[in-house]
């Protein structure tokens, strides 16, 4: 039998992040972007929204008007209303306890639904309603009717909750206790109820519906009914379980995908290419950069004379190299804006301000001996008097970590620094850093995940993980040119002005300054993304200028998703 | 002076063996013996029969599993470990086969020093002297050959002489040995026994001799020796050694003797030797009544299937055998 | 004296060890007569089961034949090639070796050791007359066939293993049957039955029986002819009442002498002193002569030819001259 | 039967203090299970981790509060009744999980081990007849090598030739997503397919293993009296190889044979990772890298049982071919 | 009978007539020598060279350079160090803890017999290489030393030795000199030390020989796990980079990188496999055939 080869092959892990219908047995993972579609997709390298599930929105103070598209439907066929997206707000409200950030949400008409926030959200929530895909469509009415009122009843309690404890209101535990009997209650039914065994589908609003799932392989078919189904040629998009790098080297090798992005070594990379001459490789910054990470609670690290000379010493070129060879290395300034946006955000004049970070054991050595530190036999003392030395901790299974770890190592060593290096084992990066039992690490420094913005690796830096992982003192003020300032203020303030650029902007110079000068992490490189694409099959992959790769970090499958609902990429 | 050194009083023993243990052996049948200070004797009857059983219970190398066994008087099993330690060596066994017996890897010096040491035979500077006095004993001279040499190094005979060493070397009262010849050339048997019949006179030890060989058995047990006739786990003759030679009561015995092998082409022509009804060992379990000989027996009756006590031909005889008057009269030879 | 059926002569074996050679059988001369019992005699490790390894070229594979002849029917067997003596044993020799216990193959039945044998020689029996000759032999020897042919052999007792072996030599009506230590391992009552059984296939079929034993006693029952082997040396060979009656090599006597038997009256047996000789490391010349009481500086230095005394015996002692003067073929 | 019923409430013992000091072993295991989902939350809503993993947990059912001993009693009490936990990362019973991974397992595994222990078997029996030649020092030589190559390089290197070099197997699964299992011939190929790179490299080494073992074994058996008198009775040689020599060889292997048919349940970890084969180990090293605890102890558990299982099926097949175990 | 037959002495002139157990040991001094004295002779400098990698091996790099430009062979001689300490250690402590509870359970009868064959049984049925990811896990934070690494790999390891020393002990206890030992009132540790124990310290050594590839395999997974300090040299970490970090199966030029590294396991394994085999056969006659 000749099947049409209109097929998209990917390969992914699943059931991540949620598990199927999410709230039922099944897995969708990589499928997530195929499946659902958020209002909008937002372009991170030109600023642009591409409308999707919405037509169009207006915001109005901390009122989001959203525009259905009025051809949206399910893919059994029925339509695609407001009542869908009230369904799906309570529900995950109900379930995840999130996103309480909308206080209503209300139908206006079965086109049209108007999300109110909650007075203290940050209005970049705004953006999060638009492009996360977990907010309109995940949870059909039709299917889900049922338990629509139970699920009201618990977001709303559950609401309250959380808006007293954030006001500082005491909850009383008889309030706690009837949420905990409610929403438990609705868990296990939802639960219970798995669309995928009840009506043996699972009805989603996305270009694909999964129809086959085995643990090898997994199959979504194209919904006939989605808005775009008459441009979208491609009929099934197949994912194979990503088990191991190596296992996608070799079937990209073979032809067995049409993309993937793993990471690759240099020498693989053109042999790969050499093997198949259709693959072509775009790398994408992942929106992160990967950075030596301290603990502040132990003493050696508090000083930091050392890690300014621990940032003079790294050659950031050499650890690019043998991590990730295509990655931006970390440039001479350690802003926390990432290297590849810098000069977007940060002005030449503060700039000129900073200290310039070139590799140089020299400036290191007078840093330290400024400082006091002494040095015999090739070992640094500190002043008083004991051996620097250390433990570098990485997470085992990042390649890409142990890589760029070891030469860090290395480096330090040769410099005088004793440091052994230590893998955290699989599963147990998370115990290991939140409960501080590292000297150093290897870590993500700043990231803008979620919502590519400063303020995003600032609010990780000084307010969230790695503030509570390293201990770093963000909340105590610092000395800038511009005066004393704490960091953790300065975030708060940045994400209230967040949409008044100028203000923002001049307090993005003063955070650039803070962790230029008190390093609270060293940045070694900013993580890319190496897309590799066959054109073996398909046609139409964009240019590599093309915006569009842009929307890869943080789900690559949107990119797919996007290309091929727009009948962009098809099969030769 | 004739003090019992050993009794017992109605010992059986049971086997639980098997796949899934359910199959129950009895192996030995309510036996019940007195042996007193220098005394000799022979136990003789044929493989499985429950000799080295019986052997290994007076030795206390099993426990019985009915009734009991005094050493010295005592009940073996009212003794507390104290007083079982003393008695122990007192009573010493030699083994079957030679090669098995010896650790291997020890010379023969320390397979006799280490006991005499242990149990304080004599004091440390002693110990070579005593050593050596034991291997004159048993005759492995010249003794300076003998005394860093191997197991491996001695044949058979050699071997066994040293296990007997061995079992000497605590100065025992009771010997009990478990068919020492059984593995040894036939030129060397008849000095094993004349070994043992060498101890029991100069030593005055009393000596419980196992064998199969019921012409080994008289040669050992002759004159003021008894034998002890088993089958089946049961003693069915016993009395002195001459005594059942000359005029042996039981069928059992009976064909025992004429089967063995006489050394003599011309005299062997005319030996009555009787066919069984059954070569067959007795298969017997607890709950066996019958007389043990029953199924290859010649001369069994109804009465038969009710066992025999052990009945006294004379004082000096016993038998255990319902029919034994009715037996045609003993002859070997045409 | 009947006619050789069997006639070994010169016979020399040897095995290779780690340490060097064991010399089991030396310069061995045999004349077997048919329908003849005779025993060869010896003590454990006096080379008797390699004498018969060898005239049957089965030894060990570190055996190995330095010399001599063995002439059946005229033939030399030795200088037969593998697939003629595959095909005349059992058919025409049949030799149960030592270990009786050990010699069935505990995953077969018996019934399959008749089969493979009978197959192995290309005869044309059905299974059906196979289980017909099998039973008929079985029941020869007093065992029931119903039963024992379907057993494994660890079913069997000692005593039924050995009288199934024999069945099984009886195969094919062989005319020469070697027994290596029959009785053993037995019992003194089954050890009688198995006498009594060999005598009566000895009365009633054409065959010619070698057996071995360590026990001269047994042999006095059975045999028509001994021959003593000491240290690989064949020292004395007779008729048996004449060997009872007058042993004439010290070992012989010895051995006799050590017989205790329930007849033997005053005349109190003793062994034989001293220890059986290393073949390893053998003493020079006769290898009796560190236990023997008559030794004189010869013994000490050679070898002891075997010695013809009259017809019916030859010694290898010094202590003798040779009857009709000359040595033995 | 006695001997039987003792010897099961034996085994049923130390299953449970097995079982059980399982349970308290992974439930010591630091890390937590959530903590996956919650980076992708976090990462995807922008949101603190900490928030996160309490969402993560909210959503995975996991209750952290309840004390471990409950927890423990709540186990045993589900695994008496035949239920061995429940997956938090697969949001399913263990039970399914095994019903669907088993199989492939069990195909797999049984494959390998009729296939080696044929094999092996063979070469080792012919390697002994050939003893001291040049065919059976090869073999031995390259039996012992491949013993001393660590499995999961060999899986990788059988992977790498097979998959990506001869591309006659295909990279990972049980069978391709397109096909609806049945047992239509076309299945069936494509199920053999993608078993033979698990197969192989399970095969390898296990082959080396017996043929060694055969190997061993083998002299001891020739040096029997049964093979000479065998010889001597004019039995061909054929015959005796294989009737006489083979079958007493591979007795004692058969009793190994179970125990190794055991402990290659739960072996198969690095194999079937990579070869993305989904079979019971695969989901076992998923469970240790997810810190999935009740995945991880129910097929934990449920490889001891099969060890267990295996090892009295061994005892009794042992006591069933040794002859002196033997009743009459 | 036959069994007992092995002879202690024979281990002294066992080279004289065993090549396997020869070449065994020398293979195994091979390497104890360049783990102990290969760091003074060679050299070894960490420090990468991107642009050097892939070198092919020649006179200044025998083995060639690796992903990072650095030289195979003075990784391989430098690592030696710990994947033979660990690996001696841990079969040590496995042997050790194999022979105590062997011997123990192979004399004792009664309830402390039972209990430690319960204990030899359980952890027979728990599959020791998970189990010891779990313990990897459990542990992997608590800065472990050389020895308690040692043990912890151990403790899954002894296991099958227990089982065997115990079924050897349990032969040799109904031997006929043990009985006798009783009999003359030979005290425990007599019976235990002096009579079983240099029976069974054949199979112990060959069992010793044996569990060094499995005390291999394992202390290069506990490394991956983080149990084990780091040490980049580490034979399995270096196998790991060629094959999964470098992908040097997919780049020909790198054919030498993971091939010397998985000759040099092989060959040490190998040396330990013939030596238990060479063992085995010396000290058990009938495996040895007719030669
Ligand atoms: N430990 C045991 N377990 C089970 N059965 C046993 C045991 N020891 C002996 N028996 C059985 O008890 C019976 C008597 O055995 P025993 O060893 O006392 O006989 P024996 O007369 O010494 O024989 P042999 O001449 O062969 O040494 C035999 O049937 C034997 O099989
Ligand atoms: N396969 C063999 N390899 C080495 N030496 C052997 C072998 N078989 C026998 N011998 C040795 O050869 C000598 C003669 O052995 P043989 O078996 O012929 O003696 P035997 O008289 O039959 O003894 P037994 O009465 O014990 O059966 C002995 O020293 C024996 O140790
Ligand atoms: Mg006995
Ligand atoms: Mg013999």
């Amino acid at each position: 039998a000749t099947k049409k080869t209109s097929d998209l092959k990917l390969a992914s892990d699943w059931p991540y992040p949620f598990h199927g219908n999410p709230f039922g047995p099944g897995a969708v993972g990589g499928a997530w972007w195929f499946v659902y579609e958020p209002f909008a997709y937002y372009i991170p390298q030109t600023g642009q929204y591409i409308p999707r599930l919405a037509e169009k929105w207006t915001i109005n103070g901390s009122k989001l008007t959203v525009y259905l598209r009025k051809n949206a439907k399910w893919s059994d066929g029925r339509a695609f209303t407001a009542q869908d997206v009230v369904n799906t707000v309570a529900f995950i409200q109900a379930m995840w306890q999130w996103p309480y950030e909308i206080q209503t949400v209300r139908a206006i008409n079965p086109n049209t639904v108007e999300f109110t926030l909650w007075k203290d959200a940050p209005t970049s929530f705004m953006h999060t309603i638009l492009t996360d895909g977990a907010m309109g469509s995940l949870v059909p009415y039709h299917v889900y009717s049922k338990w629509y009122g139970q699920a009201r009843q618990v977001a709303e309690l559950g609401k309250k909750i959380f808006y007293d404890t954030q006001s500082g209101k005491t909850v009383s535990d008889e309030t706690k206790k009837q949420y905990e009997k409610l929403s438990s209650a609705l868990r296990d039914q939802v639960n219970k109820f798995s669309p995928y065994k009840t009506l043996k589908r699972m009805p989603v609003v996305g270009a694909y519906e999964p129809t086959k799932i085995i643990q090898s392989e997994m199959v979504l078919s194209k919904n006939k009914y989605h808005w775009l189904a008459n441009k979208n040629t491609t009929e099934r998009v197949v994912f194979r379980r990503w088990s191991s790098n190596e296992f996608v080297w070799a079937s990209l090798v073979s032809g067995e995908l049409d993309a993937a992005h793993p990471n690759m070594p240099k020498d693989v990379v053109e042999q790969l290419k050499f093997i198949n001459p259709n693959l072509n490789v775009k790398t994408v910054s992942d929106l992160s950069e990967i950075a030596l990470i301290f603990n502040f609670n132990n003493k050696l690290f508090k000083d930091l004379n050392l890690r300014k000379a621990i940032a003079y010493v790294i050659d950031k070129n050499k650890v690019k190299d043998v991590s990730v060879w295509q990655a931006n290395p970390a440039g001479q300034y350690y802003t926390g804006v990432l290297s590849s946006m810098q000069s977007k955000w940060v002005n030449s004049a503060t700039l000129s301000k900073m200290t310039k970070y070139t590799t140089s054991a020299a400036s290191a050595e007078n840093i330290l001996k400024k400082a006091g530190y002494t040095k015999k036999d090739n070992q640094w003392y500190t002043p008083s008097n004991e051996p620097v030395e250390f433990v570098l901790s990485v997470y085992g299974p990042h390649n890409d970590w142990v890589l760029a770890a070891r030469e860090v190592v290395q480096q330090l060593n040769k410099f005088g620094f004793k440091v052994e290096m230590k893998l955290i084992p699989d599963g147990m990066r998370d115990q290991v850093m939140r409960s501080g039992e590292y000297e150093c690490a290897i870590e993500f420094g700043s990231a803008w995940w979620g919502y590519p913005h400063p303020m995003t690796g600032y609010a990780r830096l000084y307010q969230w993980d790695i503030a509570n992982i390293t201990a770093f003192p963000s909340k105590e003020k610092f000395n800038t040119p511009w005066g004393e300032y704490s960091p953790f203020d300065l975030v708060e303030e940045l994400r209230v002005n967040i949409n008044n650029s100028k203000k923002a902007t001049e307090i993005i110079q003063k955070l650039a300054y803070i962790t230029n000068e008190y390093l609270p992490v060293v940045p070694l490189f900013e993580k890319v993304l190496p897309i590799y694409y066959s054109s073996a099959r398909l046609t139409g992959w964009p240019s590599a200028q093309d915006g569009r790769w842009s929307l890869a970090p943080g789900g690559i499958e949107r990119l797919y998703n996007l290309l091929i609902t727009e009948g962009v990429l098809k099969a030769k | 002076m004739n003090s019992s050194v050993l009794e017992l009083k109605n010992v059986s023993k049971i086997y639980s063996i098997g796949l899934f243990n359910k199959v129950k052996k009895l192996a030995l049948d309510d036996v019940s013996l007195n042996i007193k200070k220098g005394e000799k004797i022979a136990i003789i009857g044929e493989s499985g029969m429950g000799k080295s059983t019986l052997a290994k219970i007076m030795c206390d190398l099993e426990t019985p599993s009915k009734g009991e066994v005094y050493w010295f008087g005592e009940n073996l099993s009212k003794l507390n470990s104290k007083e079982y330690k003393k008695m122990r060596i007192k009573v010493q066994y030699v083994h079957q086969d030679p090669y098995a017996s010896l650790h291997p890897s020890k010379d023969i010096f320390s397979i006799l020093k280490d006991p005499i040491l242990f149990n304080r035979i004599c004091e440390r500077h002693e110990v070579k002297e005593k050593v050596e006095e034991l291997l004159e004993l048993v005759g492995l001279t010249p003794t300076n050959y003998f005394l860093n040499k191997y197991p491996h190094h001695l044949s058979g005979g050699g071997r066994q002489r040293l296990a007997i060493a061995r079992a000497l070397s605590v100065n025992p009262e009771i010997l009990v040995a478990d068919e020492p010849i059984s593995m040894i050339d036939m030129s060397l048997r008849a000095s094993i026994i004349k070994l043992l019949k060498d101890i029991n006179s100069k030593l005055n030890i009393s000596i419980i001799l196992i064998l199969h060989d019921i012409g080994a058995a008289k040669y050992f047990a002759e004159g003021d020796g008894k034998l002890i006739v088993i089958y089946g786990g049961k003693i069915v003759e016993f009395g002195s050694c001459d005594e059942i030679i000359n005029n042996p009561k039981h069928p059992y015995t009976r064909v025992l003797i004429s089967s063995t092998a006489v050394p003599d082409p011309e005299l062997s022509k005319r030996k009555i030797v009787e066919e069984l009804k059954s070569y067959e060992p007795p298969k017997r379990t607890p709950e066996s009544q019958e007389c043990p000989f029953i199924h290859a027996c010649n001369y069994s009756k109804d009465i038969c299937l009710k066992g025999p006590g052990l009945e006294k031909v004379n004082d000096l005889h016993f038998v255990s055998c319902h029919r034994y008057k009715e037996l045609p009269n003993w002859k070997l030879f045409n | 004296m009947m006619k050789a059926l069997l006639k070994v002569e010169n016979l020399s074996a040897h095995y290779i060890v780690k340490e060097g050679t064991i010399k089991a059988a030396n310069n061995i001369n045999l004349e077997i007569a048919e329908n003849s019992v005779t025993a060869v005699v010896g003590e454990s490790a006096s080379g008797k089961s390699t004498l018969i390894e060898a005239i049957t070229m089965s030894l060990p594979p570190n055996g190995r034949i330095s010399s001599g002849k063995v002439f059946y029917k005229d033939n030399d067997i030795l200088k037969s090639d593998y697939e003629h003596l595959r095909k005349i044993r059992w058919t025409e020799i049949a030799y149960v070796p030592q270990a009786a216990q050990q010699s069935l193959n505990p995953t077969m039945k018996v019934i399959d050791h008749f089969v493979d044998t009978v197959k192995s020689h290309n005869i044309k029996w059905s299974n059906h007359e196979i289980r017909e000759r099998a039973s008929e032999l079985l029941k020869l020897v007093r065992l029931e066939p119903g039963t024992v042919l379907d057993s494994f052999p660890n079913q069997l007792s000692g005593g039924m293993k050995q009288r199934v072996l024999i069945a099984l030599a009886l195969l094919f009506d062989p005319k020469i049957l070697i027994l290596d230590e029959p009785t053993s391992a037995l019992d003194v009552i089954t050890q009688a039955h198995i006498v009594k059984l060999l005598k009566e296939i000895k009365k009633n079929r054409d065959i010619t029986i070698i057996f071995i034993t360590h026990d001269i006693a047994i042999a006095a029952e059975l045999a028509d002819y001994i021959v003593v082997i000491y240290g690989g040396h064949v020292i004395e060979k007779a008729d048996t009442i004449k060997i009872f009656k007058e042993p004439k090599h010290p070992y012989t006597k010895g051995l006799i002498n050590s017989i205790m038997s329930i007849l033997s009256k005053d005349d109190e047996p003793k062994g034989i002193k001293g220890d059986p000789p290393s073949l390893l490391n053998p003493p020079p010349g006769c290898k009796f002569h560190p236990r023997c009481q008559f030794a004189s500086e010869i013994c000490k230095k050679e070898v002891p030819d075997l010695i013809k005394l009259d017809d019916s015996s030859k010694v290898a002692c010094f202590l003798y001259k040779s009857a009709g003067g000359d040595v033995d073929e | 039967m006695k001997f039987i019923l003792n010897r099961l409430i034996y085994l049923l013992f130390v299953l449970f203090i097995a079982i059980s000091g399982i349970f308290f072993l992974i439930n010591k295991m630091p890390g937590d299970p959530a903590y996956g989902l919650a980076v992708s939350i976090s990462q995807q809503r922008n949101m603190d981790i900490n928030k996160a993993l309490e969402i993560a947990h909210q959503m995975m059912g996991i209750d952290t509060g309840e004390p471990l001993f409950i927890r423990y009693v709540k186990f045993l009490n589900q695994f008496i009744r035949g239920n061995i936990g429940y997956s938090t990362y697969y949001q399913t019973t263990v039970n399914e999980i095994v019903a669907k991974s088993l199989p492939w397992t069990l195909l797999v595994v049984f494959i390998s081990i009729l296939i080696s222990f044929i094999i092996g078997v063979y070469l080792g029996a012919f390697s002994a007849q050939k003893r001291g030649r040049a065919v059976d020092i090869s073999i031995s030589f390259v039996s012992s090598i491949i013993q001393a190559i660590p499995p999961f390089v060999l899986a990788v290197l059988i992977l790498f030739v097979g998959a990506i070099k001869l591309r006659i197997i295909p990279l990972g699964g049980a069978y391709p997503v397109d096909m609806e299992p049945s047992l239509s011939m076309d299945f069936i190929i494509s199920v053999i397919k993608h078993a033979i790179g698990p197969i192989v490299a399970i095969s390898i080494p296990q082959i080396a293993v017996w043929t060694l073992a055969m190997r061993g074994n083998t002299p001891q058996i020739m040096e029997e009296d049964y093979i000479r008198f065998a010889m001597i009775r004019g039995v061909k040689d054929s015959t005796i190889a294989r009737k006489y020599i083979r079958n007493n060889a591979i007795l004692p292997l058969v009793a190994s044979l179970a125990i190794a048919f055991g402990y290659m349940l739960g072996g198969n970890t690095l194999v079937e990772s990579i070869f993305n084969y989904p079979g019971i180990g695969f989901y076992f090293g998923k469970a240790i890298a997810l810190r999935d605890y009740g995945l991880l102890t129910g097929l934990f558990s449920l490889i001891v049982v099969g060890v267990i299982i295996a090892t009295f099926l061994a005892e009794i097949i042992y006591s069933l071919i040794d002859p002196r175990v033997k009743v009459k | 009978m036959s069994e007992l037959r092995i002879n202690l002495t024979k281990g002294i002139s066992l080279f004289k007539y065993n090549k396997k157990a020869f070449i065994g040991f020398i293979i195994i001094l091979f390497y104890v020598l360049m783990a102990i004295f290969g760091r003074y002779i060679v050299p070894l400098s960490l420090e990468s060279n991107f642009s050097e990698r892939y070198l092919a091996p020649s006179l200044k790099h025998p083995f060639g350079t690796d992903y990072f430009g650095i030289d195979i062979f003075a990784q391989i001689v430098n690592g030696a160090r710990t994947v033979i300490g660990l690996s001696m250690t841990s079969s040590f402590f496995a042997v050790l803890i194999g022979t105590i509870l062997g011997i123990l359970r192979g004399y004792l009868t009664g309830k402390i017999g039972q209990l430690v064959d319960a204990i030899i049984s359980i952890f027979l049925v728990i599959p020791s290489f998970p189990a010891l990811l779990i313990m990897a896990a459990i542990f992997a934070d608590s800065n472990l030393n050389m020895v308690q690494i040692s043990l912890i790999v151990a403790l899954w390891l002894w296991a099958p030795l227990a089982k065997q020393v115990s079924a050897q002990v349990m032969s040799i206890k109904s031997k006929e000199f043990i009985e006798a030992s009783k009999m003359l009132n030979m005290p425990l540790y007599y019976i235990v030390f002096k009579d079983i124990f240099p029976l069974v310290a054949p199979y112990i050594l060959v069992n010793f020989a044996m569990q060094l590839k499995g005390a291999m395999e394992f202390t290069i997974g506990l490394m991956f796990l983080g149990l084990a300090k780091f040490d980049s040299t580490h034979w399995g970490i270096m196998l790991n980079y060629a094959l999964y970090q470098a992908g040097a199966l997919y780049t020909p030029r790198a054919f030498h990188y993971p091939f010397f590294i998985i000759l040099n396991i092989i060959l040490l394994i190998y040396g330990g496999i013939i030596f238990a085999q060479g063992l085995e056969e010396t000290f058990n006659p009938k495996l040895r055939g007719h030669e």
